[in-house]
């Protein structure tokens, strides 16, 4: 088990360093295959480890060697495998091969392949040691290590401006989240002298709920959370992190790293149990960035940006899971996301292959013809994430959504208009993409071809995989077997033993009602939106409260205005003002002062004897004075 | 030489010392106040003779030679800073024809 | 035996070459002497880690005849500072282009410049201390001042006089010092450490040695010679004083410092860390917007030393295993950092941000070398300085909360100059300045080799060195 | 004794030569006798002989100074070939006096009776005044000879006046009896003791050139002859620091009270003076007056701490001054003689074409700025540390203080010699002889300063 769980982390290591040393002498064509294949033995690995940890009910320790260790502070390189990294692995290696495969059709014609899988292998490295770390530390490595991988795979195509501004805006917000996770090791490692999640866990669960150090951790625990995964004030850089290819959207920006922060706070779940506010803090950022992300997705036009969009939305949505304190069903939810929006990047990506990179979806229209499969994939994905039976994605929004209403009434009505705003934007782009009469443009442009097979296979996986998931855990109403919940069971014991179980179930007609009501309106949606979006042509351009929606709430104008230029204008100072004129000018000064002085003091030599006589007379009375008379 | 020595001290050792202080000073003085450098050597012979003085004043009083002896040291020293002295007069004054001490002032800062 | 070696050697070396009877192979033969030190050095520390008395002393009893003591010891901290320096002068004599045809004593002068640095970290004598450290001024003077670049004459005095400022004020505490000793009066470190000072006295010494090493290190707002320096001087003048000659202040800390006045360290927390953080926060912020990239990299280095210097100041061991740890790392990354800067400019004689760009489509392997050295120097997991950054947070934390919270801005303010200056470098179109760039040659890739192994090898292993320091810390 | 004889001889016998026109023998001659001196004084090491009821005493002191001055002539006088190749006439006078000098500076180290003190001072200021003035035709010269005679008799008129009245407190002009009647009248000091005194110290403080009766130094500097300045600032400047010490050591120590203030303040003005007014000079040759009026300053600081291992300290401090500004003034003299100007830039890329005197001259500077390893530095740092040692922590940061002062000035040959591009298209030649004594001197500079502990040891 051990030597598996080592190897986890062996195989994309030796892809990315044969792949990345030997880029030039390396085939363009190899390269893909033996990303694939060596994500394909991890995936082998990562399935054995499951069946595993499932089989036997056991968390799997496994240390390496100590990396930090003197006097009292010991931080060793060691795996932790339990139910919750085992899922995560699968999903992270399932979808990593997935996406390879597709990488290997989309890339093809790109000169850079090599240097692209090696980078692609690089991340599965980090994000295995992120999934797979026994202690904060060394989490972080990994948190930031798919930090840097997300940076070179945004700017993936250097030579465009626009891509490296993405990219490296991508790699600073992250970073201000880092400080904050960082900032919080420190905490932690202050109040229990270790870094180690378990023992963490353990001491943990022996202090007072609300206690104010757990806040504290907690908190900047979440400020690293808000930045990977890209929540309120943080989000602006996924959008833009479309910049880079669309596999990469799909595999980083959709399906893992941006699902890190969830699963830092589950891992975490013990302390952010006992810190109420806490929870309370996500649960409202959580509900806002949902709330932002889905109505902003509506009014986007760029068909990568929806989805990017969508992704904030759905982010925000689990953190509501989190906040309501349904670890595993926040859990879920990252699972059946992970395999329907990965779908949908990659259809998108089909679709955008299919038009030669365009992006936009007012020049596209009326493609289901031309492209059938990528249609019926990306039909399966839209109507998976909208939460429509018996797709994945139902299932998993209704663990949030029962959570929510369990919280209350009001929180269940803003969760359910969120899950339904997916269905408006998502409809929207099925409609104006697939059902709009064709474009000028479109029409004359003939090579609009499907994609080939090493594409779409991998995606037919997904669509299997985002039409079946969900059953592993069918609502209350219809089954008392909940597998997720088992499944995780172990994982979240102890902090769901720490708080109270939520005071009233629901009762069963209310369970139907958020059931069926939704169901209705969802029709309801998709019936209004065809009809406005497939008849008129052009899409109207938005207005008043709706451009607020299209400039994304103008926070990058907002930053742009409270941080970057400030900052600039400061730096300029330092260095114009304090740095050359103050502190170089005064030891200038201090050394012209001296020269001065000197000019000065020689004049006393005026070169006339007599003047020297007389002042040695006076110097000499004055010797005499102060000898004897005082 | 007993009655000499007696003589001398007949005068107290005071005034010996006060009178050589005042020679003293005037030697200062004068060479303060003079710019030619002609006077200003003779005022300097004044405050070497006042030392003269003194130390013979000094010896006699106390029954020691020794300074007497360096009167004759002293003398011989004196004549030589003349000579040398008026050497240098002559010398400066071929290149700046005048013996104004003021006129020294090439030489500066 | 060994430390006479190291002390010997090089200045053997450096007075073969000064008569220039070597002539073309002079920076040859200076390597070769360079790196047998550097093997020596490793005798060194192989005798330090396994011999039974953890401190290598060497004391020829002649004070008769040379009235200085000469003790020299090697302790862990010493070592590390010698491994740094016996590590890092292969490397930068390496770096010299055939094209510049140095005169043999260039080398002669680093070599001069080694024997001084390693007399400064082996000495456990006060006055021997302190007349190598002003004989390290000599050759970096010299190379400043004859191989620099516009208005080299100006800086080059003025550095000299700056440091040497600094220095004759610790030359007055050491003296100071000296008097307190227990007659018959002593200069050896022992005597200093032994003696047991009242707080009163404890300011003025502190002042005294600290304004020596603040000018040194430099740290706000003694820093203004830095970036001048940096930029008047050859490059192999500025790894010499960014990588090796910057830690002889902050070795200076760690020697007198923390031992001889701990309860300035102690109670003085909120006086002197700000200041210094200050000059943390103001360097990076300084290098967001600074036009050329050779002072960026001074003010970049002026933010991390501060780093370092809070480090060691926090007053806890955690702060000092990191600043010590991190004064090795930033030794490496700095050198590094001039090398790729020694690169660029070689190839497109411009050191103007602005007018580069595009170099990653045609140099992959430089980029990516590149990109490794900055990565360490933003102090990203995995690379050397990741360690010691977080262990002198984490003692700065002990110390004061909100000094931590604040100083960790530096990791954001990094990332952004360091990006910002990668991407307008390495990425987007090539420039007229870039446009017949080449990539980096087989011999250049191994200058690089010894950075980018160490890099990762002390990012990846750093108990060695901190297990090492362990012992000499407490 | 000897040393003093033999020289007075040779003397003479120079005189003797030049008066019937022989030029050749001159310097061997001259070589030759300072040899002998040099041997014959040391023969007389570790027994402190009498002369003459102990009106000379050569004990190690003396003897050990002795050598300096008369090594340092001998440099002089190697060096003296190259300054005098345009002039055809023998030169006998000059020889002569510089060796009637270095008499009168031999007396006054071994002194051990005020009168010998004054009659040395007296046959070394006199050879002096007229050596300033040796170039008859040059204003300079001649002005510098006035200003030289005008002050200095003026001086040892205060000397003298101060002797007669010490003279008359203390019964007697021995040392050593002086000390005696101190020791017992310790506690009841006369007024006129103290005058006496005082005036010494001024006497002595002028022939040392230190503040404030430095004023006649540096145009007397500038003044004379470049090689005669040289003399000056080495031979004549130890020869009175010496006496001082010894005067102060050997009959003054128990009343220091009375005179440690005044020569405290002399020496932290001479300091300051001295470096500040270097500070900006342009002129090379009248920079080094004043860097030998901060450097007086300096070894006043040996005298105020006085202790018998200051005495090694001084012998140090003067070497390491002597050798030091003899090399600087060699260099100046060649670069003098290629361009014609004191001025600093004519140092302007000197180490291209004479790599040697560069490098000398680099060495000098540093030394005198204190620049370990050099000998200045180990002279500087044994002078504080005496200083320390007695308590005087301020005089000793005004003295660094000024050290850092001085290093301004000193710095700026060097960087001309090196940064600046050569006026100059071809090498200065000099011969080689010169060479070797310039490189010899920054030889000694550098090993003196790795081990100054055998001359601090020596006395």
């Amino acid at each position: 088990m051990e030597l598996i769980s080592i190897l986890l982390l062996v195989f994309p290591l030796l892809g990315f360093l044969t792949i990345g040393l030997f880029q030039k002498q390396m085939n363009r064509n190899l390269s893909g295959v033996l990303a694939s294949s060596f994500i394909f033995l991890n995936l082998v690995a990562a399935a054995f480890l499951f069946g595993f940890v499932t089989a036997s009910n056991q968390t799997l320790e496994v240390p390496l060697f100590d990396w930090i260790k003197f006097g009292d502070i010991t931080i060793p390189f060691a795996l932790t495998i339990d139910r919750l990294s085992a899922l995560m692995l699968l999903i992270v290696n399932g979808v990593g091969l997935l996406i390879h495969l597709y990488s290997i059709g989309y890339m093809k014609e790109d000169e850079g392949v090599n240097r692209y899988f090696a980078y692609l292998n690089l991340f599965i490295f980090f994000m295995l040691t992120l999934i797979l770390s026994s202690n904060y530390l060394m989490l972080f490595i990994g948190w930031e290590g798919v930090g840097l991988c997300s940076y070179l795979l945004i700017g993936f195509w250097f030579k465009d401006r626009a891509n490296n501004d993405a990219a490296k805006k991508a790699f600073i917000m992250n970073r201000i989240g880092d400080l904050g996770f960082l900032i919080a090791t420190f905490i932690l490692f202050t109040t229990f002298k270790t870094l180690s999640i378990s023992e963490i866990a353990a001491k943990a669960s022996l202090m007072p709920s609300g206690d104010l150090t757990l806040m504290a951790i907690t908190l900047c625990l979440f400020v690293g959370a808000v930045g990977k995964s890209a929540q309120i004030p943080l989000f602006t850089w996924l959008p833009d992190a479309m910049a880079g290819p669309t596999p990469v959207s799909a595999l980083i920006h959709a399906a893992t790293m941006v699902t890190a922060g969830i699963y830092l706070v589950a891992r975490s779940s013990v302390m952010f149990v006992l810190s109420p506010v806490t929870m309370d803090v996500i649960l409202v950022i959580g509900t806002v960035t949902a709330l932002a992300g889905g109505l902003i997705a509506i009014y986007q036009n760029d068909i990568k940006k929806i989805l990017a969009y969508s992704t904030v939305s759905q982010l925000g949505f689990m953190f509501m899971g989190l906040g309501l304190g349904s670890f595993s069903g926040a859990m879920f939810h990252l699972t059946t996301h992970a395999f329907f929006k990965a779908l949908l990047f990659l259809a998108a990506g089909s679709v955008i292959h299919a038009l030669s990179n365009e992006q936009d979806i007012r020049k596209m229209g009326g493609l289901r013809h031309k492209i059938p499969f990528t249609f019926a994939l990306f039909l399966i994905g839209a109507i998976a994430i909208s939460g429509i039976p018996p797709f994945a994605g139902f299932f998993s929004k209704e663990v949030i959504l029962t959570a929510a209403f369990e919280h209350g009434l009001g929180m269940g009505l803003i969760a359910t208009v969120i899950s339904l705003l997916t269905t408006i934007y998502m409809f929207r782009l099925i409609f104006v993409v697939f059902f709009k009469p064709e474009s000028k443009e479109l029409q004359a442009n003939h090579h609009v071809h499907e994609s080939p097979k090493v594409m779409l296979y991998p995606m037919a996986v997904l669509a299997i995989l985002s039409m079946i998931a969900g059953f592993v855990q069918p609502p209350k109403l219809f089954s008392e077997t909940q597998g997720f919940d088992n499944y995780l069971s172990p994982v979240f014991a102890k902090s769901n033993s720490l708080v109270a179980a939520s005071e009233h179930a629901l009762a069963v007609q209310t369970e139907w009602m958020i059931f069926i009501f939704p169901l209705l309106i969802i029709a309801l949606l998709i019936f209004l939106s065809y009809k406005r979006f497939v008849n008129n042509k052009e899409l109207v351009s938005p207005t008043g409260i709706q451009s607020l929606f299209a400039h994304k709430l103008y926070v990058d104008e907002i930053y742009d205005f409270c941080i970057l230029k400030p900052v600039t204008f400061i730096s300029d100072i330092f260095r114009e003002l304090l740095d050359q004129t103050v502190i170089n000018g005064f030891v200038n000064a201090v050394g012209s002062g001296t020269l001065f002085v000197g000019k000065k003091i020689r004049l006393l030599q005026t070169g006339n004897v007599g003047v020297y006589l007389v002042l040695m007379v006076f110097s000499i009375i004055a010797i005499l004075f102060f000898n004897i008379i005082l | 030489m007993e009655t000499t020595i007696t003589q001398i001290q007949t005068i107290p050792l005071q005034y010996y010392i006060l009178f050589c202080s005042a020679l003293f000073s005037i030697g200062v003085i004068g060479v303060l106040a003079k710019r030619n450098a002609l006077v200003i050597f003779m005022s300097v012979e004044l405050m070497l003779n006042s030392a003269n003085l003194l130390l013979t004043a000094f010896s006699a009083y106390r029954n020691d030679p020794a300074g007497q002896i360096f009167v004759f040291f002293i003398m011989v020293v004196a004549a030589a800073e003349v000579a040398i002295g008026l050497a240098l007069l002559v010398v400066v004054y071929r290149s700046t024809h005048t013996i104004d001490i003021n006129a020294l002032n090439r030489l500066k800062w | 035996m060994i430390l006479v070696l190291l002390l010997i050697l090089p200045l053997l070396a450096s007075l073969l070459l000064f008569t220039g009877k070597l002539g073309k192979h002079s920076k040859n033969f200076a390597l070769v002497a360079s790196l047998v030190v550097f093997a020596i050095s490793l005798l060194a520390g192989y005798a330090f880690t396994f011999a039974h008395d953890k401190i290598l002393t060497l004391d020829l009893n002649l004070k008769e005849l040379l009235d200085v003591d000469i003790i020299l010891k090697i302790d862990a901290v010493s070592l590390v500072m010698v491994m740094l320096t016996t590590l890092l002068v292969p490397i930068i004599i390496a770096s010299t282009d055939k094209k510049e045809n140095r005169t043999p004593n260039f080398y002669a002068l680093i070599m001069l410049m080694q024997m001084a640095l390693i007399g400064v970290f082996t000495s456990s004598e006060m006055i021997l201390f302190y007349i190598f450290w002003e004989l390290a001024l000599i050759p970096i003077f010299f190379i400043t001042a004859l191989w620099g670049g516009e208005n080299k004459k100006k800086i080059s005095v003025k550095f000299l006089i700056y440091t040497v400022v600094g220095s004759f004020a610790m030359l007055i505490g050491i003296l100071y010092l000296y008097t307190l000793t227990p007659a018959p009066h002593s200069f050896s470190f022992e005597s200093f450490f032994q003696l047991k000072l009242p707080y009163s006295v404890q300011v003025p010494v502190f002042l005294a040695f600290f304004l020596a090493f603040a000018i040194k290190i430099p740290l706000f707002p003694f820093h203004s010679w830095q970036a001048e320096t940096y930029n008047a001087s050859p490059v192999q003048g500025s790894m010499l004083l960014a990588g090796i000659m910057l830690k002889m202040g902050l070795y200076g800390i760690i020697r007198f410092i923390l031992p001889l006045c701990p309860d300035v360290v102690a109670g003085g927390s909120l006086i002197f860390l700000p200041l210094i953080l200050f000059g943390v926060i103001y360097g990076a912020t300084i290098a967001i917007t600074q036009p050329n990239l050779k002072k960026l990299i001074a003010f970049a280095s002026l933010s991390h030393v501060g780093l370092i210097a809070l480090g060691l100041l926090s007053n806890n061991h955690y702060g000092i295993e990191g600043g010590i740890l991190q004064l090795f790392s930033h030794g490496v990354n700095v050198v590094g950092f001039f090398l790729c800067y020694y690169m660029i400019v070689k190839r497109t004689n411009t050191d103007k941000i602005s007018d580069l760009g595009g170099i990653a489509s045609v140099a992959p392997k430089f980029a990516t070398i590149f990109l490794i050295i900055v990565l360490a120097n933003i102090s990203l997991p995995l690379t050397n300085s990741f360690v010691g950054e977080f262990l002198i947070l984490l003692g700065l934390f002990q110390t004061n909360k909100i000094l931590a919270i604040i100083a960790g801005l530096t990791i954001i303010l990094g990332a952004v100059y360091i990006l910002k200056m990668y991407q307008k470098v390495m990425y987007g179109e090539r420039s007229a300045a870039t446009e017949k760039f080449t990539d980096l040659t087989f011999s250049e890739m191994l200058v690089f080799l010894p950075i980018i192994a160490m890099i990762f090898l002390v990012g990846i292993f750093p108990s060695f060195i901190l297990q090492l320091l362990e012992g000499a810390v407490k | 004794m000897y040393a003093i004889i033999t020289i007075s001889i040779v003397a003479i016998i120079v005189l003797f030569f030049g008066a019937i026109q022989k030029k050749k023998p001159l310097l061997p001659i001259v070589y030759i006798g300072l040899t002998l001196a040099f041997g014959l004084n040391l023969l007389g090491w570790n027994q402190s002989v009498h002369y003459y009821n102990e009106m000379y005493i050569a004990d190690n002191f003396s003897i050990a100074f002795n050598g300096v001055l008369i090594f340092t002539t001998l440099l002089v006088f190697i060096f003296a070939p190259v300054y005098y190749k345009p002039v055809k006439r023998p030169l006998e006078d000059i020889y002569a006096l510089i060796l009637f000098a270095l008499v009168g500076s031999l007396t006054m180290t071994g002194f051990g009776n005020l009168l010998m003190l004054f009659v040395g001072i007296e046959t070394m200021s006199l050879s002096l005044y007229i050596l300033a003035g040796s170039k008859k035709f040059d204003p300079n010269s001649n002005e510098a000879a006035m200003k030289y005679f005008l002050t200095g008799s003026f001086a040892s008129g205060f000397l003298l006046f101060g002797i007669a009245l010490l003279y008359g407190a203390c019964g007697s002009m021995n040392l050593e009896e002086i000390k005696q009647y101190l020791i017992l009248h310790q506690h009841a000091t006369s007024g006129m003791l103290n005058i006496g005194l005082l005036l010494v110290v001024i006497g002595m403080t002028f022939k040392i050139g230190a503040a404030p009766f430095h004023f006649w130094a540096p145009d007397v500097y500038e003044g004379s002859p470049t090689l005669i300045t040289t003399f000056m600032a080495t031979v004549g400047k130890v020869a009175a620091i010496a006496a001082f010490f010894r005067l102060m050591n050997s009959s003054f120590a128990e009343i220091e009270s009375s005179w440690k203030i005044t020569l405290t303040v002399f020496s932290i003005a001479t300091i300051l003076i001295g470096n500040l007014s270097a500070f900006y000079q342009d002129n090379v040759k009248r920079m080094f007056a004043y860097s030998g009026i901060a450097h007086a300053g300096y070894m006043l600081i040996a005298i105020i701490a006085l202790k018998q291992q200051a005495a090694g300290v001084l012998l140090l401090y003067s070497v390491s001054y002597t050798i030091a500004t003899i090399t600087a003034f060699a260099v100046l003299i060649l670069v003098r003689e290629e361009t014609g100007t004191f001025s600093i830039k004519s140092f302007n890329g000197l180490a291209k074409h004479n790599p040697i005197e560069a490098f000398a001259m680099a060495i000098a500077m540093f030394s005198l700025a204190g620049i370990p390893p050099l000998v200045g530095f180990a002279a500087k740092y044994n002078l504080f540390i005496s200083a320390i040692e007695q308590g005087n922590l301020p005089l000793v940061i005004v003295a660094i203080i000024g050290s850092m002062i001085s290093l301004y000035y000193y710095i700026r040959p060097v960087v001309a010699m090196y940064v600046n591009p050569p006026s100059a298209t071809s090498a200065i030649d000099s011969s080689s002889n010169y060479k070797k004594q310039i490189f010899l001197a920054a030889f000694l500079m550098i090993i003196l300063g790795i081990i100054p502990g055998m001359i601090i040891n020596l006395i």
